[in-house]
């Protein structure tokens, strides 16, 4: 299985913003492979360019330096092989109820149609336990409810790979939980990819099986970590995660 | 009062107007009567536009057709009785045609288009109205009315000119009925004159009874001033010519001016003729509700020596 | 820092029981809702305040309609509405009524289509964008006079012509609307939508215009007024043949034989039609779309 | 449940080492861009892309109008701008532009302001809102023509009138585009301003003018084009004291005397006029605001 | 200080949500007290009306029964007094950079102005660790760094009762930390009353002294308690809590 060649390859990225009146550099010269199967972190501190690598691999954003390969073919342009679960709120079309909005997006992406892609609309809302709310449209949700559609709709998709942007930041700890089994139940089943952004530790270790991370603003790699599921190991993994992260902090005090 | 404000439209059948503009004799008669008045000018495309500045009280003296004089006086008639004051000129009206089969009314098919100023309302329609009565005979006035079509002149002619279109004739006036005769594909095939029996008025003034009662030297002055540019027009067209070309920017030829202005079926006067024709007619078909036995009863008495029809 | 806090955290404000409530077993949940008056009912009725609104109106017209007392200018109300209702009952008026709004539906469906095009082009690429902008700052401001030459060489007289302006009016409002609403769409629904894998017209009909509405919704009022405008202004300029006409040669026609109730009663008729369309088409597509989604509050 | 998932992820794909990249200590970061070639970057400009539009349309227009060759009705582009040229170097053109042009600005300005107070009104009740909705849709749709007899009562001949005539053409559209606007502005942004304490004016002045200013801008555009059509066609219908009018007289004039390419040299001024306003007004308020604020892409 | 009045008093508040076709009942007959200087925790699982109390609470909803009274005053509209921390990443206003954002909030509400509120909002924006972003747009901001825009703006009104709506849930795990020891340091200096809605036990317990737990939807109250601070105790409250939290969960994989 180690043999396998990459799914996605990250060569050398420096991923930029050009706005009128300044110029950000998000990631700089930024490097990883994510082979079949993973379950990728990005882990790393708030603007160190999380969201930007994934709209990078997502095809929204062309890098100035470097490539992103997907099956070896340099990615040019978004698509349905690539769904994507944003951190923004405003991610669900508003004119569709929930189980619209997941149809439609299988409709749209060609995958299925009519009564097909209702059944896995609902199969999957009921997943995140939104059964009740099928026909609200977005606005009538609250934001862990919107976050958890949009959820339901990229597992809908079982796509090739699955990139997801800080998906559970706005659910309680039970539903976070809850949805978080459902992610690994799932990929059990299906052995997809997935791309996923956190910012807690423990859920990284949690959910991923190889851990990116990504130093401040502009983000860097600083190390790839493979992820344990010994609840022991895992501790001990967690505070090694967090003295890697938080030893500039540290510093920054120190020199304070 | 202390400013007059007078309007007319575009046309050298405003000439007398246009003179009296130029030469400033209205403000020289006002004088010679004692008054010290000052006169504002204006210019409307139409006569609906003009009438209702009139009603509105924006405007004193309006200058126009008969159709929009004749309108006005029947609707007023029972308030502020909106009269005549006096003619610009008896100048006819040609339909010109570009279609080679057409050579009289009769000839018109419907793929004919007759482009006129307003359709039913202008004097143009009334007239062609008219013609169509004694062509086809009572109760036949309306018969090629399908055929009429609302274009201002310029448009119209170079509807007609331009040969794009289906206008295959327009009822015009000068001088767009002469710079079209002036093609070989256009020929005259009905000519006013003909219709009325005789020469008519085409252009004159008309104002409310209340200034009239109220400014009678300013009327008195006005009419003067209207009989001096008249004469000064008939006495040197070729003057008139030049000054009308210059007042109005026109890229007329000015002997083409001076053409128009001296033909013989143009005449310059004051005198209204053919009213009576007009009102009949207008009566008859319903347009205007008022009659009168005499053409005084259109008129204000400022022209009581003209021997007007 | 982390023993800091932890000594503050004890010097905690108003210490109080705790409170545990059992698991409620009550599975029925009454709501007591004060209850509205009659009359805040009725207000709540937006036809109720349009109704209102009207009739204040009306009333004023009427007023100052008597107090000019200048039947030739500015007839009253009452005059107008007998006006109205004779020339409804003569068939007139519903006749040229009738033949406007059959070129205007047909002037506008085009100015529509065209807008679209036009919206669809501008979003495909820069130079697209730039087309709408220069082509729509450029013919805009024209008014329907300066197309007539074109007009008549392409289309002639009649209706044809009256198409082909009412589509000059309709369209600029419509695109400029259209496309600053496309503009405005946000960010993370356009890349929702490419990532479903949509491109070009499905992208443009299944995300951006609906996210659009709003504006569009706009666009489409404000071409159809000016559709309006348009018409009864250019039944003028491109000349109607006599025995047909819409309603602006009704106006025209009774402008020129100063009979001014009668041009009341066909600028009431275009005042009704606005009214209808606004509330039985407009206001009902807003319902449905807009304030269900949630798109506008 | 747990050790169901623990025992799972056992099976991890493709185990490899791990990376510990050490702290880079280069502070300079350099970036190697691909360049642009000169033509790309040329292309870029979205003025040059704008003067290939222009120039190309202006070809065609030279080209038509030496097919049509019926000088009558459609002059060449050329012929059109000798005469335009002709009348800029008389000062006639300029003149007249200029007649028109400070008429328009009064008109404009005025209502730009009657919209920003009508929808003000919408904005506080729900029967402003009404009034607002039920009004647009009566008058928007009316012609100036309709407004000639108020307007001549009101303001007499002139420019009065005209002006009257300008703020209908210019308002509804405004204001429908604003009242929608404001209407779409989001919920939470809404919410925040009423936290601040704000209301009334300054409320719609801090957040929804601010909040809905593409909208806001659209209006603003549509109200511009809309006023030079209808000033340019009201011109003719008030008439003009001898001596001034504006730029819809000197068309007027012209197509009097069928000096035809005058008449297109009176449009061209429009067009240009309309170009310039978009491109050096319009564009450099976009690009400060709503494309700085990040509110269209 | 027990014996002082309550600040906020929430009294059988019943919130309703009203669209034309159907009709959501947010919380039902919720009733808790907030005393000064109180760190109040509205905690529950999504959906359950959290952020909904807080805008009635922020006065931009009225319950359709009971009644919301600040300082014995029923609440009728929203007022600076009571500064909100949405949920939303769109509450900065787009048309201000970051720091015009939160020296406009001052300015706006009349505490400050000028040089004043500017220096103000320096002050906080460093203390979220923004300095460098000050003269950005929200725009160009990443998830995580708009919402700390939105706290510094919150903290910078020092209001009276200072209303945060999951204010950290986009942040890592090391700038969360720190933003909740800024929040304590802040509370330590001004003692502000705050309403604090998370999701997170541990964050609940760290930040608050007093916790409310709700019920899935509709929110009823389930219990009111005590938070601690020594790390043990605070062991045994998680614990508590998600007993407590979780048992309808468990009940309902009884049933299954
Ligand atoms: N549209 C934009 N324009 C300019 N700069 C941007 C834009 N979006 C993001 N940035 C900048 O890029 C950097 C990385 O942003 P990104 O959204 O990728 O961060 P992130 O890692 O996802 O952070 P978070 O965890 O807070 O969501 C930030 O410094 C941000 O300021
Ligand atoms: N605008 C709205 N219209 C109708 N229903 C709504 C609206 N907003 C929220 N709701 C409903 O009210 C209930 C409570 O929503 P609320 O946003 O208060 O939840 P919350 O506790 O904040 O959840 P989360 O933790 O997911 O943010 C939900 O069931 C939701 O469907
Ligand atoms: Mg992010
Ligand atoms: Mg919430």
């Amino acid at each position: 299985m180690s043999f396998e060649a990459p799914l996605l390859e990250v060569s050398g990225v420096t991923l930029r913003y050009k706005t009128p009146q300044h110029l950000v550099t998000a990631t700089y010269r930024v490097s990883f492979q994510v082979y079949p199967g993973d379950r990728f972190i990005l882990l790393g501190p708030s603007g160190c360019g999380k969201s930007t690598l994934q709209k990078a691999v997502g095809g929204y954003m062309t890098p100035t330096e470097g490539e992103i390969r997907l099956k070896g073919q340099v990615i040019r342009a978004p698509g349905p092989d690539r769904m994507m679960v944003f951190q923004e709120f405003d991610q669900l079309l508003p004119w569709k109820t929930v189980r619209q909005n997941v149809a439609f997006a299988l409709e749209a992406s060609r995958r299925l149609s009519g009564k097909e892609a209702d059944d896995r609309a609902m199969h999957y809302i009921e997943k995140v336990n939104l059964t009740k709310f099928a026909d609200s449209y977005p606005h009538m949700l609250s934001g862990g409810m919107k976050q958890r559609v949009a959820i339901a709709r990229g597992m809908a998709m079982e796509p090739d790979i699955l990139l997801m942007d800080e998906p559970f930041a706005a659910l309680d700890a039970l539903t976070r939980r809850k949805m978080q089994d459902e992610l690994l139940m799932l990929w059990e089943d299906t052995r997809f990819t997935v791309l996923f952004v956190t910012h807690s530790i423990a859920e990284a270790i949690k959910i991923g099986n190889r851990i990116l991370l990504l130093t401040p603003h502009p983000g860097r790699v600083k190390a790839e970590l493979n992820s344990v599921s010994d609840p022991l190991e895992a501790t001990v993994l967690e505070r090694r995660i967090q003295q890697m992260l938080f030893s500039d902090e540290l510093k920054e005090t120190a020199d304070a | 009062v202390s400013t007059v404000r007078i309007a007319k439209q575009f046309g050298i059948s405003y000439l007398p107007l246009t003179v009296m503009e130029e030469e400033k004799l209205f403000e020289k008669h006002a004088k010679e009567e004692g008054l010290d008045i000052k006169v504002e000018w204006l210019r409307f495309t139409g006569g609906s536009g003009m009438n209702e500045a009139l009603l509105s009280g924006n405007l004193d003296l309006a200058a126009g057709g008969v159709g929009p004089m004749l309108t006005i006086w029947g609707k007023t008639q029972k308030n502020i009785k909106v009269k005549g004051v006096a003619a610009l000129n008896a100048m006819p009206l040609f339909l010109v045609t570009v279609n080679p089969a057409v050579s009289s009314l009769k000839d018109f098919t419907s793929g004919d288009k007759i482009a006129l100023p307003t359709v039913k309302t202008s004097i143009q329609a009334i007239t062609l109205q008219m013609a169509a009565e004694k062509e086809f005979g009572p109760g036949q006035q309306n018969k090629l009315d399908p055929l009429t079509v609302s274009m201002g002149h310029p448009d119209a002619q170079l509807a007609m000119m331009g040969g794009r279109s289906e206008i295959t004739a327009h009822f015009g006036s000068s001088p767009f009925q002469e710079l079209e005769l002036k093609d070989r594909r256009a020929k005259k095939v009905l000519d006013s004159y003909d219709v009325l029996g005789g020469p008519h008025t085409f252009n004159l003034v008309w104002a409310s009874t209340k200034f009239v009662d109220e400014n009678p030297k300013v009327m008195k002055a006005f009419v003067a001033a209207l009989e001096d540019s008249v004469q000064r027009i008939k006495s040197d067209p070729a003057a008139a010519a030049a000054l009308w070309i210059k007042a109005e920017n026109s890229k007329m030829a000015v002997a083409d001016a001076e053409q128009i202005i001296r033909a013989p079926e143009n005449d310059w006067t004051t005198t209204p003729k053919k009213m009576m024709s007009y009102l009949d007619y207008m009566n008859r078909a319903g347009y205007v509700a008022g009659k009168a036995k005499d053409w005084r009863d259109l008129f204000f008495n400022l022209i009581p020596n003209a021997s007007g029809s | 820092m982390r023993e800091l806090i932890n000594a503050m955290a004890l010097q905690q404000p108003a210490m109080r029981p705790e409170i545990v409530v059992p698991d409620s077993s009550s599975p029925t949940m009454t709501v007591v809702e004060k209850p509205l008056s009659k009359l805040e009912l009725l207000y709540n009725v937006s036809m109720f305040r349009k109704a209102l609104i009207l009739i204040a109106l009306a009333v004023i017209w009427e007023i100052y309609g008597r107090i000019l007392n200048n039947d030739l200018l500015f007839p009253t109300f009452s005059a107008t509405v007998s006006a109205f209702l004779q020339s409804v009952i003569d068939g007139v008026l519903p006749a040229r009524a009738w033949a406007s709004i059959r070129i205007l539906l047909v002037g506008y469906a085009i100015g529509v289509l065209l807008a679209g095009i036009l919206t669809a082009i501008a979003m495909a690429s820069r130079i697209g964008t730039d087309f709408l902008e220069t082509m729509t700052s450029m013919f805009n401001p024209l008014p329907a006079i300066a197309l007539l030459p074109l007009a008549l060489i392409w289309f002639g007289l009649g209706n044809g012509s009256l198409v082909f302006v009412l589509v000059h009016s309709v369209t600029w409002a419509i695109a400029l609307n259209t496309h600053s609403g496309f503009l405005s769409v946000s960010k993370t629904l356009k890349m929702v939508g490419r990532n479903y894998g949509l491109a070009g017209p499905r992208f443009i009909w299944d995300i951006l215009i609906p996210a659009a509405f709003p504006s569009i919704l706009t666009g489409l009022k404000i071409g159809w007024a000016f559709a309006w405008r348009t018409l009864i202004a250019a039944e003028l300029v491109f000349g109607v043949s006599s025995g047909s006409g819409g309603l602006g040669w009704f106006i025209f026609e009774n402008k020129n034989m100063l009979d001014i109730p009668n041009v009341f009663a066909g600028l009431l008729t275009v005042i009704l039609i606005g009214l209808v369309v606004e509330n039985l088409i407009f206001q009902t597509i807003e319902r449905r779309t807009i304030q269900r989604w949630g798109m506008q509050t």
